[in-house]
């Protein structure tokens, strides 16, 4: 197909579904109407198990099945990714120079790896009070590590970034989501019902019964992805050569 | 009518737009800083969000951009290092006045804040935004130097 | 305003469908791709906002003080901005694969080798 | 008021995703993006969604910038290498 029957076909079909789309915006309720009937449902049903945080009630409590899609979509995704990315038998690895970096970005990098850590960790403790849980606070973590690559270089990191450990614990968090799944299964009631716990008292740490429990598991789980998937890039971009290369 | 909502409306519909301007045009080193200056810019736009609404819980938004933003800036020059060496970015101006903007806005609203843990988090998160910015651009201006490589 | 949101939605995501159509570029394909997904998100969290109301996160709100914002589309959103990011890193594997193979990440020389 | 600051949100995210797919190097669309995340971030904070803002700020300022970029620098060195080897 030559560039200038693609760009006509393309220009057609963008012409229908734009129409589509538009007539169908036209059709939505108003933005910012007051008729939500299964936002307030939910937001009733969060502050009946005393988790202030009704997002992550949502997620984790409510609708925890669909987040178990979402995470082995993750999963599927972070092996497709090892898969595609492992070093093949005519690559061969090469040590990378150390890298110049300016005294202050290093400073920087070294002082604020620690308190970025801590902030992921306070996204992902705090879940199920305030905005933030395991997704955010795993990327906000994982991310943090990488002060060491920038601040310093890939060998630094390498040596305090096993890959294999965090390979291990991306599984092991998975199967801590389907544990407790379960366990609410043995308990007698639905798979991840909110079930095991006490709810606790509203706007506390431990409040929100097995949702605390979940929000670290997925927590976990998207850190070590993050971890693993920044790894084979990073392999790929800085150490890995082909033989016949350079 | 609420003050803290102009002010962040106004913030950010000058700032951002600047920044999106500057990352849309212009060589590579003008890009760069112009990415910066968004970081720098919605920041305090959403602390000032966070007090209009009076929602503090708003505010570990404006912190994670704080800490990530500046991280996103330094991939960009250890990345980018090997073009940007060719032809440096020159950031002073725009830097210490993204600086001045999160400084004003911080203790503006610890000011209102007054004492307690909830003025601790504001001010570290200024710390932390403005030091970010200034080691960021920094680290554009020339500070990651070197061969560029690893 | 009633439906200017909406139609924000509609333009970004007829952008980047316009961007991965006329890419010659894999890479910027996938970025014009996440721009797409950015699309889904306006849509959702317009169709979940109430004027005059705030986020349904009860921290440092009494329940019932003031209206709140649906949080179902919200939970939608959240976990799908996470989980896109993770699947434009498989696509970005995809792309790295593909010009190990055959040395380009341009769509158009690649239709030109397989045929 | 809020629908003034609504307002503006949308019209940048607008922009900014025109602007995105409009830059044809992957290394300047990786600038554009990041910026992207930040006023997507913005948006969903004045939709009062700031879970979901923290989502997109913790991926979009650093995660996608330095995924695309580590493949943009990944397939430039195997270009480099093809072009001096031939």
């Amino acid at each position: 197909m030559s560039p200038r029957t693609r760009l006509w076909l393309v220009a057609v079909g963008g012409a229908g579904v734009a129409a589509l789309l538009v007539a169908a915006c036209l059709g939505l309720p108003a933005f910012g109407g007051d008729h939500h009937p299964y936002g307030d449902r939910a937001v009733e049903a969060s502050l009946a198990h005393r988790t202030a945080n009704t997002i992550a009630s949502v997620n984790f409590d409510q609708r925890a099945f669909d987040t178990l899609g979402e995470l082995t979509i993750l999963f599927a995704a972070v092996l497709g990714c090892v898969a595609l990315l492992r070093q093949t038998r005519d690559e061969h690895r090469a040590r990378p120079e150390p890298a110049e970096v300016a005294p202050p970005v290093r400073r920087y990098a070294l002082l604020v790896l620690p308190v970025a850590l801590l902030t992921g960790l306070y996204v992902i403790a705090h879940g199920q009070l305030s905005p933030g849980g395991g997704f955010q606070g795993g990327v906000a973590a994982a991310t943090a590590l990488h002060l060491l690559y920038l601040g310093a270089d890939y060998r630094a990191l390498e040596r305090v970034r096993p890959v294999g450990l965090y390979e291990v614990g991306d599984g092991v968090a998975v199967c801590a989501y389907l544990v407790t799944g379960i366990a609410a299964l043995l308990g007698g009631a639905a798979f991840l019902a909110n079930t095991l716990l006490p709810h606790g008292t509203f706007n506390t740490l431990s409040s929100g019964g097995t949702v605390p429990l979940l929000n670290a598991a997925v927590g976990m789980e998207v850190a070590c992805a993050v971890v693993v998937l920044l790894a084979r890039f990073l392999d790929q971009a800085v150490e890995i050569e082909e033989e016949s290369g350079t | 009518m609420n003050g803290w909502i102009l002010a962040a409306t106004l913030t950010l519909a000058a700032g951002l737009t600047a920044s999106l301007w500057g990352v849309a045009t212009g060589p590579l080193r003008r890009r760069v800083v112009a990415q910066n200056l968004a970081t720098a810019v919605a920041c305090p736009g959403l602390l000032l969000l966070a007090q209009g609404y009076d929602r503090p819980s708003y505010v570990d938004l404006a912190l994670v951009l704080a800490l990530l933003g500046p991280v996103g800036t330094l991939v960009f020059a250890r990345l980018l290092a090997g073009e940007l060496a060719e032809d440096p970015p020159r950031a002073r101006g725009v830097t210490w006045a993204a600086a001045g903007l999160g400084a004003v806005v911080v203790l503006a609203l610890c000011a209102v804040t007054g004492p307690g843990r909830a003025t601790a988090k504001l001010l570290v998160t200024g710390a932390l935004l403005i030091g970010g910015n200034l080691v960021a651009s920094r680290a554009l201006t020339g500070g990651a130097g070197g061969t560029g490589r690893a | 305003m009633d439906v200017f949101a909406y139609l924000v939605a509609a333009w970004v995501f007829l952008a980047g469908c316009y961007g991965l159509a006329t890419s010659r570029n894999l890479i910027h394909a996938v970025g014009c791709l996440s721009v797409c997904q950015s699309a889904t998100y306006v849509l959702l969290l317009a169709v979940g906002y109430r004027d005059r109301a705030t986020a349904p996160v009860f921290s440092d709100l009494k329940p019932g003080a003031r209206p709140v914002v649906d949080p179902v589309v919200q939970a939608l959103a959240l976990t799908d901005v996470v989980v896109g990011a993770t699947v434009t890193a498989l696509l970005l594997a995809l792309v790295v694969q593909v010009s190990k193979r055959h040395g380009t990440v341009d769509p158009d020389e690649l239709s030109e080798l397989r045929g | 008021m809020d629908d003034a600051v609504i307002a503006v949100a949308l019209v940048l995210v607008a922009a900014c995703a025109t602007v995105a797919v409009a830059t044809r190097d992957p290394a300047r669309q990786a600038l554009v993006l990041s910026v992207l995340g930040v006023v997507l971030a913005v948006l969903f904070t004045v939709l009062q969604a700031p879970d979901v803002g923290l989502s997109q700020l913790a991926v979009g300022s650093a995660l996608t910038p330095l995924l695309l970029l580590l493949t943009v620098r990944k397939v430039r060195r195997r270009g480099q290498r093809e072009e001096s080897g031939r």
